[in-house]
């Protein structure tokens, strides 16, 4: 043997599990895929736009900050792609692209690099630029563009290319989402085009069936804490289930409330952000009660159609709390006096 | 806390799952180890006080004979593991980084490995009696700890223990010694058990056996005495189990308190290879010269489960069973809980499970960026004690180290490296840890 | 900053009782006296201003008034003519016109919105028997969305002359004013309401009917109180 | 306090150096709530400005008759007044304005800010002394809210003081005129000042090691 | 307007039209007391009380200075009022429950010159509320500055742990959460519709 060889020291333990924080990110990406592909099919070119100029803009700002604060760049940890995926996900295709880009960059300075970068942002980044976009701009923001549209791969929306800083002009065309129908006039969408995603809405909140089949790919990868979507359609079923057991007619069925509006993305991909969740399982749990609770609230009695997105930023906001309210119980806690 | 009862089989809450790395060593016979030509026996194998040394430089000593004698009762005898030539009585470096006390003995060449034995302590003395001649044995815990076992016996007035744990779960990876002494010392363990029994006064013993060694399991109940109250019992597999903590939980669904003694719960556990020594030991009147150890890991080129003597250089061992060139890391003990050798000077110790080298390649995974802390979740999932590690890591970061100790129970944790294997981050969480309560300790001890 | 400082600023030797009062009141009787000076001084300005301000709302939603008076709901349910600058209890204004003609009553209504309150005056035409004028006074509505309340040129349209004609029985309206979504519009009792601001039009709609139901059927019923201006 | 300087000194710190919204973050509340456009934010920054001198004048010339004990309690009647009255003259000239601004003219009474200059200055110096004090920290006061006002209303309303600056087809960035956008006003402006002082400090850094080197 | 719904009230003054978030009221609490949980919401439980009180108080003035038609002192009277009755609970809750005190007292000096407090007295003079509106407003008030304040310190403390970059530090980081909190409470919206 090598005599004169140096032996490296470290501490403790001295294999890990192989996970890694890039491998994890990766993942998500890769799970956003099959939304984004029924995105960019369902709504033609002008989805593609949207979710590229989303990722592009998001990307572009992590890095120039990095440059600009003379850290090494982050983006090769995959997160920036995801917040730009996520937030694109959620805008209205058709949406003036530079919005998008405005938007972009409200995510990533406002909603994490100001806060310290990836591991510090409190709040969902992308959920942190889709709210300050809708408060910003919110007649663009609720205006939407059917899907399958003839001609949606040779031809986009008259607001999509709008110059930047000036206001869009629309399409004869836009039609309301599923919720908008419900709460202003009443009128139920067939479960089946909720589950398919024959419906208007943001670019990835159309399509239940392969929101699920990525959070299913997450879950079974141990990439995902399954209890926080879970919690989430639980409080959303029988919360509103049990307001529709009381009127009907007033109250929308809890499938239905289950399949519209971003409630499937958010709760699969939004919530269960590592960083702005909570950490301990009953922790998860109550967060994604509150979430299903307050967004069946605002759906239902508030001024907005949807809620989703409030309810998790306010999830995002309790989830100090509730990782402090439900810190579990030491070992040996219980016979600590008897001890000492 | 109910323990969990997956496949029918106990358990105790959270834990994490590392890849075993057992089967290349697992189904090798124990084999006995030469003399190096220099067997250096540091005097502190243990935890408390040193040996006091009472033999001089160039006096002869044969195989068995006592070299120190224990300092006070937080202490035990140590024994020459071979026939041969004090050479120094000087400092020697140990696995600490610090240098120790310790007897430099240069085996005669041809030195016999037959033993002498001493006084023998029959079953039927007294439990004090009992107590004086495991500590004139020397035995300390096997499993890795090192607490001298007397020590932990002597049960204190208004004290009792109604179940001796004998703990054979051994759930670091790549380590196989308890596994091989249940398969091949099973009459040795047996007999340690009723000196055990008698000691403590337990009425009953189980014996905790992990599902990945079910030839050991079924072996240790074909021969289980039919006089003795007790069973075998075969655990999920899953880390930390070996600790004692987490084996009362799994086994008798009983919590010791934080900051507390197993005695305080009625249970006592002891290791299987200690159990072992005791049953050879004790009738014999011998004290410890050797231990069974496997020398393993992918740098390792004759794997296997050796009869080791105390004080063989790491150096002469590693040369003996022959490493990869490319050898960066040695650990004394397993990869989870083991220590870096900081040289290959240090020796062999009562305390030494496991050899475990690693070469670069291997070691490549270890060495991937450290991100800052996702607050994933991972490690609240895996800690065995259920402490935070997540939010003690960053607190360890921004230093506020009496919050950690205060509001999120540092002290309790027993760095069984559970959170720092699962981090996706690879966050150093057990550095950070090892170095909070430093920390506390110092400001505490400043304080008072 | 400040008050906790202040707080435990440590006390010197007490000066006499008298000083204190001294102080207390010379202070005091100088921020009175200001204080009644500049109200003495501004009060009849801001009195002005805002009977202006009225007066100008009123022609506002009652398009061919020239001149207005006040009055006031009576515990009887008639309504009297409001003297001098009193502005206590329930009060509607009449409009009139060049020839000193009854053209309407422009009337106050309130109603939560989107945010918060919304205070806005309309105009009721005697012989349109319907609203011919709306002015929001008072909106805390989202700029760009509810705020188009104000703005949107199809949803003002409504109120050029929505219907509130009094049942047979005369005790309320014929029929309800009621919101529809935007371009369902067919009766003239119905407000087109505004895509992406549905709460505040909605709003708009249920404070007016609200207010209507309760202010028409008095108004008719006490015409003749109106007229005896002439 | 400051025996040293003269005048014009009170005055320039409160601009820039001691500006009580950019660097002590005082009198928030009215900061964010009236600074939706420029000319809410002027003439409550002017309104409160007046409070200020006039306080500052009053308490001052009255130091030497106001025992410690009751100081407090007549400071806030002092301060009160003078609300009264600016909010009955804002009445008066302009119920527009007035009503734009609310209720948060009687809040410039619990301003901390002219409480804080009362007992921390003009109780303790001449009336020359507190006027000039009170000028300075109100017209920084009024510049700084100005500031926010000014971008708030550019961006949410396209205008500025009201006229359009902007082709009709400018997108209005609604949120600027909501709560939020004046949080996010005033956080982008403490960002600027942070990032300016600190640019200073790490220049101010290098010059004194360059020099430390050539001592050396 | 004095005829809504005291549940509408209560929803309006915490969510809608949440003091801290929509009015902004009680800015320099919520920013200075906000870095540690357990005084957050310490201040919260004593800002909701101080709220009751000077409600009940500032009802009973509006009463009076109609009743002697003097409009211009509504102010002094307000300002004057409250100083004196935040001292006198002092005093009263010093002798009467000392643990009480512990909790709450170092706040109530604080508490007397926030805008908060003589903010919601003003408004509910404007808006005419009877004195059980005015009672319920206070509670909806003070529960609304008490969960902006808790949810606040929240997300410090969380920050407290966090790399923030050096500009951020400090005040802009505080005023950058509460206009991310003053979106997410947009959604409440409507809610008191």
């Amino acid at each position: 043997m090598a005599s004169g060889k140096t032996l490296e020291i470290r501490t403790s333990p001295h294999i890990l599990s192989g996970y890694s924080v890039d491998t994890i990110m990766f993942n998500v990406v890769l799970a956003l895929l099959p939304v984004a592909g029924f995105c960019v099919f369902a709504f033609g070119l002008a989805g593609l736009l949207t979710l590229s100029v989303a990722v592009v803009s998001c990307v572009v700002t992590e890095d120039l900050i990095c440059r600009a604060t003379s850290k090494p760049s982050t983006v090769g940890d995959w997160s920036v792609t995801i917040t730009g995926l996520l937030y694109g996900l959620t805008l209205p295709p058709g949406l003036p692209l530079w919005m998008t880009a405005v938007g972009g960059v409200i995510c990533v300075a406002l909603g994490k690099t100001l806060f310290g970068g990836l591991g510090y942002n409190t709040f969902n980044p992308a959920l942190v630029g889709r709210a300050v976009l809708q408060a910003a701009f919110p007649v663009a923001m609720t205006s939407w563009i059917p899907g399958f549209a003839a001609g949606r791969f040779s031809s986009l929306p008259l607001s999509t290319l709008t110059l930047p800083f000036t206001s869009p002009e629309y399409d004869a065309i836009t039609s309301a989402t599923p919720l908008a129908l419900w709460k202003f006039s009443r009128e139920a969408t067939a479960t089946s085009d909720l589950a398919m995603g024959f419906i208007s809405g943001s670019a990835g909140e159309t399509s239940s069936v392969f929101i699920l089949i990525g959070g299913l790919y997450l879950i079974a990868r141990n990439m995902m804490n399954w209890r926080i979507p879970a919690a989430i359609f639980a409080s959303v079923f029988v919360f509103s289930g049990a307001l529709y057991l009381v009127d009907p007619t007033r109250y929308a069925s809890p499938i239905f409330m289950l399949f519209s509006g971003g409630l499937m993305l958010g709760a699969t991909f939004m919530a269960t952000d590592m960083v702005s969740s909570p950490m301990t399982s009953r922790g998860c749990y109550l967060y994604g009660a509150l979430i299903g609770v307050v967004t069946i609230v605002i759906r239902t009695w508030g001024g907005l159609p949807e809620g989703v997105m409030y309810a998790i930023l306010l999830g995002n906001a309790f989830a100090p709390h509730l990782d402090r309210w439900t810190r579990p119980t030491i070992y040996g806690a219980k016979g600590k006096e008897a001890a000492t | 806390m109910r323990p969990m009862r997956l496949l029918g089989l106990k358990t105790f809450r959270h834990g994490v799952h590392p890849p075993e790395s057992k089967d290349e060593t697992s189904g090798l016979p124990i084999r006995q180890f030469p003399f190096a030509p220099l067997l250096i026996i540091p005097l502190v194998q243990h935890m408390g006080a040193p040996s006091i040394p009472v033999v001089e430089e160039g006096q002869e000593v044969e195989r068995g004979q006592r070299i120190g004698r224990p300092d006070g009762f937080m202490s035990v005898s140590m024994h020459a593991p071979a026939s041969g030539l004090v050479r120094r009585v000087a400092l020697a470096p140990s696995i600490t980084g610090r240098m120790v006390p310790a007897v430099y003995l240069e085996p005669f060449p041809g030195s016999t490995q037959e033993i002498e034995n001493g006084t023998p302590c029959p079953l039927d003395s007294t439990p004090d009696e009992i107590i004086a001649a495991i500590q004139d044995a020397g035995v300390v815990g096997l499993g890795g700890a090192a607490f001298p076992t007397h020590v932990k016996l002597k049960i204190p007035e208004g004290k009792f223990v109604d179940t001796l744990i004998i703990n054979g779960v051994e759930c670091e990876p790549f380590l196989t010694t308890d596994h091989r002494v249940m398969l091949e010392e099973s009459k040795d363990i047996f007999t340690g058990i009723r000196y055990l029994l008698k000691v403590t006064g337990a009425e009953r013993v189980i014996i905790a056996v992990e599902a990945n060694k079910p030839d050991a399991a079924e072996h240790l109940r074909e021969t289980f005495p039919a006089d003795l109250n007790g069973s075998v019992e075969v655990l999920q597999v899953k880390y930390p189990q070996g600790a004692e903590k987490m084996l009362f939980s799994a086994l008798l669904d009983r919590e010791v308190p934080s900051r507390g003694l197993p005695l305080d719960i009625h249970a006592l556990c002891c290791n299987v290879a200690t159990a072992a020594q005791l049953g050879q030991l004790l009738p014999r009147g011998r004290g410890i010269q050797e231990r069974v150890i496997t020398v393993t890991g992918p740098a390792v080129k004759r794997k296997g489960n050796y009869r080791i003597p105390i004080g063989t250089p790491l150096r002469f061992l590693l040369e003996h069973v022959g490493v990869a060139d490319d050898v960066n890391r040695v650990f004394l003990g397993g990869p989870m809980m083991g220590a870096t050798a900081p040289s290959l000077e240090v020796s062999i110790t009562k305390g030494t499970s496991g050899v475990t080298a690693f070469t670069n390649t291997a070691a490549e995974r270890t060495h991937s960026p450290v991100y800052p802390c996702i607050r994933c979740g991972y490690c609240v999932d895996a800690c065995p004690i259920f402490l935070d590690p997540s939010t003690l890591g960053r607190l360890a970061a921004t230093e506020q180290f009496s919050t950690m100790a205060d509001e999120y129970n540092l002290m309790d944790c027993f760095e069984c490296g559970s959170c720092s294997f699962v981090c996706p981050s690879h966050i150093p969480l057990v550095q950070r840890f090892r170095a909070s309560k430093a920390a506390v300790r110092k400001s505490k001890a400043g304080a008072a | 900053m400040s008050q906790s400082e202040l707080a435990t600023a440590p006390a010197p030797a007490a000066p006499s009782i008298w000083h204190m009062y001294r102080a207390m009141v010379g202070v005091g009787v100088f921020c009175g006296l200001l204080i009644v000076s500049v109200f003495q001084v501004t009060l009849p300005i801001i009195e002005r201003n805002k009977a202006e301000a009225l007066q100008e709302a009123i022609f506002e939603v009652l398009p061919n008034a020239t001149k207005s008076t006040t009055y006031r709901l009576t515990e009887a349910g008639g309504f009297e003519l409001v003297e001098g600058e009193d502005d206590a209890g329930r009060l509607v204004y009449a409009g009139y016109d060049d020839a000193e003609q009854l053209v309407g009553l422009a009337v106050e209504a309130e109603g939560m919105g989107y945010q918060d309150v919304i205070a806005l005056i309309y105009g009721y035409s005697f012989t349109e028997q319907a609203i011919v004028g709306i002015q929001v006074l008072e909106s805390k509505e989202t700029p760009g969305l509810g705020d188009k309340i104000e703005t949107d040129a199809d949803f003002l349209e409504n109120f050029k002359s929505l219907d509130v004609s009094v049942g047979e029985d005369g005790s309320a309206l014929a029929n309800s004013v009621v919101p529809v979504k935007h371009g369902e519009k067919t009766q003239p009792w119905e407000v087109d309401g505004i895509t992406g601001a549905t709460i505040s039009s909605v709003a708009i709609a249920n404070l007016l009917d609200r207010s209507a139901q309760y202010w028409v059927p008095r108004i008719r019923n006490n015409l003749a109180d109106f007229q005896g201006q002439e | 306090m400051a025996s040293s300087k003269s005048g014009t000194d009170e005055f320039i710190k409160g601009l820039w150096n001691e500006n009580p919204v950019f660097v002590q973050v005082l009198g928030m509340c009215p900061v964010l709530a009236v600074s939706n456009t420029a000319m809410n934010a002027l003439a409550m920054g002017l309104a409160t400005a007046f409070v200020l001198v006039m306080s500052n004048i009053v308490v001052s010339s009255l130091r030497n008759f106001i025992p410690k004990q009751v100081r407090i309690a007549t400071y806030i009647l002092i301060i009160a007044t003078f609300v009264t009255v600016v909010d009955y003259v804002i009445q008066a000239v302009s119920l527009d304005l007035y009503k734009a601004l609310g209720a948060f003219i009687s809040l410039i009474v619990v301003n901390c800010l002219i409480l804080g200059r009362a007992e921390a200055f003009a109780s303790k110096n001449t009336v020359a002394r507190s006027t000039m004090d009170g000028l300075g920290m109100g017209i920084g006061f009024a510049f700084a809210l100005f500031c926010l006002g000014a971008v708030r209303e550019i961006l949410g309303n396209g205008a500025l003081f009201g006229a359009q600056l902007f082709h009709d087809s400018f997108e209005k960035w609604v949120v600027m005129i909501l709560p939020s956008g004046g949080f996010f006003t005033l956080a982008a402006w403490l960002l600027l000042f942070n990032w300016l002082k600190q640019r200073k400090a790490k220049k101010e850094e290098t010059a004194a090691l360059a020099l430390q080197k050539e001592v050396a | 307007m004095a005829d809504d719904s005291l549940w509408t009230i209560f929803i309006n003054a915490s969510l809608v039209n949440n003091f801290v978030l929509a009015y902004f009221l009680g800015i320099c609490p919520f920013l200075g007391v906000s870095a540690k949980l357990e005084t957050a919401s310490r201040m919260g439980g004593a800002v909701t009380f101080v709220m009751l009180v000077s409600s009940i108080c500032a009802f009973g003035i509006q009463t009076l200075l109609v009743a002697i038609d003097a409009p211009y002192l509504k102010l002094i009277a307000f300002i004057a009022v409250i100083a004196s009755t935040v001292q006198l609970v002092e005093m009263f809750i010093k002798k009467v429950s000392p643990a009480l005190f512990r909790s709450l007292g170092i706040f109530l000096p604080l508490i007397t010159t926030n805008c908060a407090i003589l903010g919601l007295a003003l408004f509910q003079t404007n808006k005419g509320y009877s004195f059980v509106q005015c009672i319920v407003y206070a509670l909806g008030a003070g529960a609304g500055f008490t969960l902006a304040l808790v949810l606040m310190a929240g997300l410090r403390e969380k920050l407290e742990m966090a790399e923030v970059p050096d500009v951020t530090k400090g005040t802009a980081m505080a005023l950058m959460i509460a206009g991310l909190l003053s979106v997410t409470f947009m959604g409440f919206g409507g809610l008191g519709g």
